[in-house]
């Protein structure tokens, strides 16, 4: 295979279709770290929803409903490890660690109590979430590059990533134009300010964790019942951590935080692309090496271009009021 | 007293429809028919392999099958320990008299599928997705490229290798994620040998309507009509036949290689492919096999020099 | 007239200590009512009880005549309290408006509303002259703007009782004359103003009633116009307070430190230091007298090796201070440190204390090398027993070694860093706001020992915003102005206009 | 909710035994959902991972390995550095080691084998942290985020560097060669035979030694007064003259080679030969340990044994009930980090309102 063979297209369709997971669970973890919880459990609650999607998917035949179960498994892990940081004011980071544990291996006891596959739910068939061809795509599909943009860039994806891509405009305007986002804000930045001014800090963050529980649901679901068709143990493959770069890579801003999603979604696409392609001069790379690009990228940049990020002044530490 | 059995899974697990489960449809059918029962074991590491073998010895346990490479360290050291105990060990070589290896010539068969995958597409692009990168898996993907190029020179073989670590094999969505790259690279057969991952492959296969090849087992059941067909690699006969040996007395430890001469590899054509393979490529695929029994073709197994004539 | 409030037998208690006890007494409408004693004296305590910060464990609290349970701060809010607190409640990286708003946002949607505040705000200060740009984020105020949002906010949701907790420590003369004049508007408006301060000349100045506590319990209620400070000062510390402390005759030594044409220009290259040169000798109080922010916090850190200058020549005792090619200051403290250099910082506890250390640690913090056996091994017992005498010798309450330095008021906590940067006996002594918030007991106790450290032949350079405290111990002032000495006073031709006009960057000579 | 007032037995014991004892009986419900007796599971458990000797000869084992890892992220805690590449870093030092042995051991007698390869293992792991802290020290880049992305890097370089050059030729796994005789730690059961055929080792001495020694240097010495400092507060570190980012580099280093020591255990003392993925997730239980220990020798200790004990207890159970996954196991394991480590205040309110009624 030469150089040329590389197709900066694909490139592209690959990265929006790599983008969702990240984004919604990056997103979630904005609405919890914003809020001063730091969410080390993205991992364990997208594992959660992949797993209870794809098996109310399967067993209903109808993927709306596995999304709505995913929906309220992950919202329900969501207030539990809210009830342990807010409410019993323990250590975030534990929970969220402990969270991940206990779910990678409650998934596969459960799935494999039921199904009997190995941790493994059966293929949902039917019962995926399909491709949504845009109307006219039949027509347009022969035209040169219009043709290309209408069906397979923009057209030609599931529900999901469109709603993955409306999300960050929402997330925007909900944390910096609504009385929610506001006290989200200030919550996780000086919780005692906002005591003061009146605001339940603790009411505030529970409504985080369930905005955050809500969001990474979608996370769990895109793997499950749009990505796979099937739920597999440990499918999130560390993709919550790799959502929560994406949040400090965009100083958990939900513009910046989004295009840290689309810059690993990208670079996963273009390591994908370059496996196997001889470079003129240096020949063919090892596909190992090459499947370090994104994350030798990551840290080049967080190194290089944007250092000291900022984050939230109250990010991990329980409301208690007194020093 | 009866014959004691027990098998050894590695981590990839009883279920990963691919190596192990095969294995363990060996065990099942030598159950079934001899009524005779067999242990489960599912190891971590290489620590716990070794104290699973160690301890099943200890149970007297008469023939201990280990499926996988991983496993070869533990059984040579345990089998020393136990001379008395017999061994199976699939993938990999252990020395000993009471330790029976049991090699496959992947080549050999992913060469078929090779064949047969240059045959179906139209685009004359093919690809291929692996699970982890490691040698065994890089042997799969080297006796598929020659097969493919012998059958049509100028053919594109597109290689992807889902990861590093032993995430790999979990990872559906990745091994889709690099199924649809490839066809939006031109791609329409792709030859899935990805553990859990590749079962994401062969998904969106059928949802972007193109020809997938199973590995392992027979995986055509899977989805009817968009595969077209699977490289088996029979881990059950294997396990099969020396269950059955050792219940007949004429056990024998040593090492085999198992190729398309010996059945260990092959291709699958049943119910489920019938209508995707036509006669002319089903005549050039055995033809192929033909000429490999025979020696006419000499596929090059990767691992003998690390790297792959094509 | 119905009291606005009423405390009746209030007690708090937290864990072993009793923060309050029996507290009763009565707060008239309209009025400005003072309330003094001494750190720890549970001032804090009963205006967070009144805020519904905390929850009393008995006792009964009247607002305008009608018993209130407050359960939390919205609930006092309602009743029209508002509460200015020790320490800013501000969201530092929202703008003042957002902080404004909090709390009373209106709608879901923010925009209709913000429009509205702004206008309101807008009008809110030209009304109280209160110079304040609504859309500036808090982080870039001075600390005396902030204070005015503090006080905007409370207008803006029309507080009638309006609490103040210590409000002027932080403020120049300026700043705080203008915050009483909204505290007198406010009084004619009718609003009932409480007022914590350690200030004895502002209770004076300001209120009308003053209420002194000491250790959780009232020790009387008496007209301002009825006593004097000297007698408040008394009340509230149960003995009588000397406010012109003895000192030798000023009679200076060798030089200990040369500062010449020192400039600092940070990285958004604004020049915070211009040309500064003075110098001091052993045995003299040097002053540096300045509205905060003016660049005597940058002159401290880099005297202390905290931070690099751009330029300039430091000398100590004749030679040069080690910083010549470096990069940053990181560790260089410690070289100065050897030099002969103490450092009572200003923001004692970001800088001077590590808050979850007991006090036994922190009382070698900066001089951990030195205590360093074989293996850098530290001798507890030696270090215990250097505390524990420390401790006592600076009058520290309680004087537990082993408690969380955290837990001690910040008057004791200043004492414990004073004490430790004593005890290592220092050529150099900066003293940044040494008695920021601290007692007028404690206030004493300090300035006591600096004046002995300036007798045994010290150097000392004093960082202060209060010109009363310079004008206790400085043998020599300078006045600093937009990061330039504008002026050079000897102690007995102190004279606060002139002082003033020098620190508005006016020259009158 | 206050600790504060509930005496030291009561927080150092009771609360985490109650915290403990509920995250069991979770788990003993979930186990009676899967179909199986609760107590009799506890029982073989107990006695595979504890009673039995040679089963408490591989609690050991893998406690040793947790103990390394477990040091390694709580030296970087006491910091306020959160390592979370202790897993990559214990895989470069299996490099490390590696490396020193094929080179040497056919050349070296054991006693100074052993020690250049333990040296190896640690100068690695220092290396592969080296970068992260020196980012976050000059840079400010986020180490928790660094070090997951190391890890990540960790994973396809060892897979390289395995794959294309440490397999012998004509060999199917993905390992080195096994190494000399001279290499192999010695086992304890040559001093306690009753340990039977376990592959516990010195390492696990030398695990208790390291603990003594982390004890001493982070509470004793100058060097960990300063550790903490600058882990409490930056500022008045950088006030007291404590070099920041020294510190904070050299943390990381000494946090990578505990990692990359933690390597020995299993590399030189079990398996005997470096293969793929051999850390199998240790460096994340260290993360696990370090805080469930409250970065106490003691602490860091009995969580790892209590992990170990898991493991192979979990393992054995597994085996003999067919209901019982082995990844059971792994939610337990969760669900006791989750009581012991974010809930330590569940029962304060609880018993301390007993304890007062007592007093009275
Ligand atoms: N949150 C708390 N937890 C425990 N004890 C407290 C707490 N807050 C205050 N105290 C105790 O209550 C007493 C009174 O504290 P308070 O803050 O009310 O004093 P204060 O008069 O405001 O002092 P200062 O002049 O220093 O501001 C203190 O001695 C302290 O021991
Ligand atoms: N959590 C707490 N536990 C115990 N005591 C406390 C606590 N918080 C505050 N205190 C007590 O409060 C008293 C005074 O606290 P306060 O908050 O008024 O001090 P401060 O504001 O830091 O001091 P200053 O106002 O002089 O700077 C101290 O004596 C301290 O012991
Ligand atoms: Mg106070
Ligand atoms: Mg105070």
């Amino acid at each position: 295979m030469m150089f040329d063979d590389f197709q900066f297209s694909s490139i592209l369709v690959s990265t929006i279709r790599n983008a969702p997971v990240l984004i919604f669970a990056a997103m979630a973890g904005l609405f919890a770290e914003r809020s001063g919880v730091v969410d080390l459990a993205l991992e364990g609650k997208m594992l959660a929803a992949a797993f209870v999607s794809a098996a109310v998917a399967f067993v209903t035949k109808n993927p709306w409903l596995g999304i709505m179960a995913g929906v309220g498994i992950s919202a329900t892990i969501a207030l539990l490890q809210g009830f342990v940081s807010i409410t019993q004011k323990g250590n975030q980071l534990v929970a969220g660690i402990a969270l991940n544990i206990a779910l990678s291996g409650l998934t596969f006891v459960v799935a494999q109590y039921f199904f009997q596959q190995g941790g493994r739910t059966p293929d949902l068939g039917e019962a995926r979430l399909f491709d949504i061809v845009l109307p006219g795509s039949a027509a347009i599909a022969s035209i040169p590059f219009i043709g290309w943009v209408y069906t397979r860039l923009i057209g030609g994806h599931s529900a999901l990533v469109y709603l993955a891509f409306a999300l960050i405009p929402v997330v925007h305007w909900v944390l910096y134009h609504t009385r929610f986002g506001l006290r989200l804000r200030a919550v996780g930045e000086n919780p005692h300010a906002a005591d003061a001014a009146g605001i339940n800090v603790e009411r505030t963050r529970f409504m985080a964790m369930l905005c955050a529980g809500v969001l990474c649901s979608f996370s769990g679901a895109y793997l499950s019942i749009v990505q796979s068709g099937f739920f597999l143990r440990d499918m999130s493959a560390g993709n919550g951590y790799l959502a929560l770069t994406a949040l400090v890579f965009g100083n958990w801003r939900p513009l910046h935080t989004a295009l840290g999603c689309l810059m690993f979604g990208f670079f996963a696409a273009l390591q994908v692309q370059i496996e196997g392609v001889v470079f003129p001069g240096i020949g063919k790379v090892p596909g190992s090496l090459i499947q370090m690009i994104p994350y030798v990228v990551t840290v080049i940049v967080l190194a290089g271009l944007m250092a000291k990020s900022v984050a939230p002044k109250a990010i991990g530490q329980p409301f208690v009021k007194s020093r | 007293a009866d014959l004691k059995f027990a098998v050894i899974y590695d981590a990839g697990g009883k279920f990963d429809k691919s190596f192990n489960q095969s294995a363990s449809e060996g065990a099942e059918r030598f159950k079934k028919e001899t009524k005779l029962n067999y242990i489960e074991v599912q190891v971590a590491s290489d620590t716990q392999t070794e104290q699973v073998l160690r301890n099943l010895a200890r149970k007297k346990v008469d023939l201990i099958a280990a499926i996988g490479f991983a496993q070869a360290q533990a059984v040579q050291n345990i089998a020393k320990e136990f001379p008395a105990t017999k061994f199976v060990l699939i993938d990999g070589i252990a020395t000993g008299d009471n330790v029976s290896s049991v090699l496959f010539k992947e080549q050999e068969g992913s060469y078929l599928v090779g064949v047969a995958a240059a045959i179906a597409s139209k685009s004359k692009k093919v690809g291929f997705v692996g699970g982890m990168d490691i040698p065994l898996i890089r042997n799969f993907a080297c006796g598929y490229a020659q097969g493919a190029k012998a059958t049509e020179p100028k053919i594109d073989v597109v290689q992807n290798m889902v990861g590093t670590t032993t995430a790999a094999w979990n990872d559906p969505a990745k091994g889709g994620e690099l199924a649809r790259a490839q066809f939006e690279r031109g791609v329409d057969v792709i030859f899935a040998a990805a553990g859990g991952s590749g079962m994401g492959t062969l998904q969106a296969v059928k949802e972007k309507g193109k020809l997938g090849i199973g590995v392992d087992s027979n995986q055509n059941y899977m989805h009817p009509g968009s595969m077209l067909t699977s490289m088996v690699k029979r881990v059950d006969q294997a396990i099969y036949d020396s269950f059955m040996q050792l219940k007949n007395g004429n056990w024998k430890g040593g090492t085999q290689y198992k190729g398309l001469k010996e059945g260990g590899v092959d291709w699958a054509l049943d119910k489920d492919n019938r209508a995707v393979v036509s006669a002319d490529m089903e005549k050039r695929v055995n033809a192929a096999k033909q000429d490999i029994i025979s020696g006419k073709v000499k596929v090059v197994d990767f691992r003998e020099g690390n790297k792959c004539p094509v | 007239m119905q009291p606005a409030v009423e405390f009746q037998q209030i007690s708090k208690r937290f864990g072993a200590v009793q923060a309050n006890r029996d507290v009763s007494f009565s707060i008239a409408p309209g009025s400005i009512h003072g309330v003094i004693g001494e750190n720890g004296a549970g001032k804090s305590t009963l205006m967070s009880i009144l805020y519904g910060y905390y929850r009393a464990d008995s006792g009964k609290l009247l607002i305008n005549g009608a018993e209130q349970h407050i359960r939390n701060s919205q609930e006092a809010i309602n009743l029209g309290i508002g509460m200015v607190h020790q320490h800013f409640m501000l969201v530092e990286n929202m703008t003042v408006l957002d902080n404004v708003m909090l709390g009373t946002e209106g709608g879901f949607r923010l925009k209709p509303k913000r429009h509205e505040v702004e206008a309101k705000l807008r009008e809110i200060c030209q009304r109280y002259s209160l110079e304040v740009d609504p859309l500036a984020t808090i982080q870039d105020l001075s600390v005396g703007v902030q204070q005015r949002v503090e006080i905007l906010k409370q207008i803006y949701r029309s507080a009638n009782i309006l609490i103040l907790d210590e409000p002027t420590a932080v403020l120049t003369v300026q700043e705080t004359a203008s915050l009483f004049e909204v505290l007198r508007l406010f009084k004619e408006q009718g609003k009932t103003i409480i007022l914590i301060t350690h200030k004895l000349q502002e209770i004076q100045e300001i209120t009308d009633q003053v209420t002194v506590m000491r250790g959780g319990t009232v020790i009387g209620s008496v007209a301002t116009k009825d006593t004097t400070t000297a007698q408040m000062a008394e009340m509230m510390v149960g003995r009588p307070i000397v406010t012109h402390l003895p000192r030798a005759a000023y009679a200076p030594g060798e030089m200990v430190l040369e500062v010449k044409d020192l400039n600092l220009i940070n990285s958004q290259k604004v020049s915070l230091l211009k040309n500064v040169s003075f110098n001091i000798r052993a045995g003299e109080i040097v002053a540096i007298a300045g509205v905060s922010g003016n660049g005597q916090s940058e002159l401290l850190e880099i005297l202390s090796g905290m931070r690099l200058p751009t330029s300039g020549k430091l000398q100590m005792q004749g030679k040069d201070l080690p910083f010549a090619g470096r990069k940053d200051a990181d560790g260089l403290p410690a070289s100065f440190r050897d030099l002969g250099i103490a450092h009572v910082p200003e923001d004692r506890l970001r800088d001077a204390v590590v808050k979850n250390f007991s006090v036994m640690m922190n009382s070698f913090l900066g001089y951990q090398k030195k205590l360093g056996k074989s293996f850098g091994l530290l001798d507890y017992k030696s270090i215990l027993k250097n505390c524990t005498d420390l401790l006592a010798k600076f009058d520290v309450r309680p004087a537990d070694p082993h408690l969380r330095i955290a837990l001690l008021s910040g008057g004791n906590q200043q004492k414990v860093v004073m004490a430790r940067e004593i005890a290592a006996n220092p050529k150099l002594m900066l003293v940044g706001q040494p008695t920021r918030g601290v007692d007028i007991g404690t206030i004493e106790s300090l300035h006591t020992r600096l004046l002995a450290m300036r007798d045994a032949g010290i150097a000392i350079l004093l960082v202060s915003v209060e010109l009363e405290e310079v004008r206790a111990l400085a043998d020599r002032i300078l006045v600093i102005s937009g990061g330039a000495i504008t002026g050079e006073l000897k102690a007995e031709e102190f004279d606060a206009t002139e002082i003033g006009c020098l620190m508005g960057g006016i020259h009158t000579h | 909710m206050n600790q504060a007032d509930l005496p030291r037995w009561a927080t150092a014991f009771a609360l985490p035994l109650l915290n403990l004892f509920s995250a069991l009986l979770v788990a003993a419900g979930v186990i009676y959902l899967l179909g199986e007796s609760p107590i009799e599971s506890l029982s073989i458990l107990i006695n595979a991972a504890v009673l039995n000797p040679e089963g408490l000869g591989y609690t050991l084992f893998y406690a040793a390995t947790f103990i390394f890892t477990g040091l390694s992220v709580s030296v970087a805690m006491q910091a306020g550095l959160f390592n979370i590449g202790s897993e990559g870093q214990m895989y470069v030092g299996g490099l490390g080691l590696t490396l020193v042995l094929l080179w040497l051991d056919s050349s070296l007698p054991g006693w100074l084998l052993i020690p250049l390869a333990m040296l190896g293992a640690a100068v690695f792991g220092a290396a592969w942290a080296y970068l992260p802290g020196y980012l976050q020290a000059k840079r400010g880049s986020h180490v928790v985020v660094t070090t997951i992305m190391f890890n990540f890097i960790a994973a396809s370089l060892m897979n390289y560097v395995i794959v294309s050059f440490l397999i012998p030729a004509g060999q199917q796994n993905t390992a080195s060669r096994v190494f000399a005789d001279a290499s192999w730690l010695p086992k304890l059961n040559g001093i306690l035979p009753v340990l039977g055929e376990t592959p516990l080792n010195i390492s696990f001495v030398l695990a208790l030694v390291a603990l003594v020694i982390y004890g001493l240097v982070v509470w004793r010495t100058t060097w960990g007064y300063q550790l903490r400092a600058t882990g409490l507060n930056q500022h008045a570190a950088h006030y007291a003259g404590i070099s920041i980012s020294k510190t904070i580099i050299v943390t990381m280093m000494i946090s990578g080679a505990l990692a990359g020591l933690a390597a020995v255990n299993s590399v030189m003392g079990s398996t005997h030969y470096l293969n793929l993925n051999f850390p199998a997730g240790a460096g994340f239980i260290g993360i696990a340990i370090a805080l469930m220990g409250r970065q106490h020798p003691v602490g860091i200790l009995l969580s790892s044994i209590l992990f170990g004990a898991l493991i192979q207890g979990g393992f054995d159970l597994s085996l003999e009930k067919a209901n019982i996954p082995p990844e059971t196991f792994i939610f337990i394991q969760g669900l006791i980090i989750l009581f012991c480590g974010a809930m330590e205040n569940l029962y304060a309110p609880a018993l301390s309102a007993l304890l007062k009624r007592k007093e009275k």
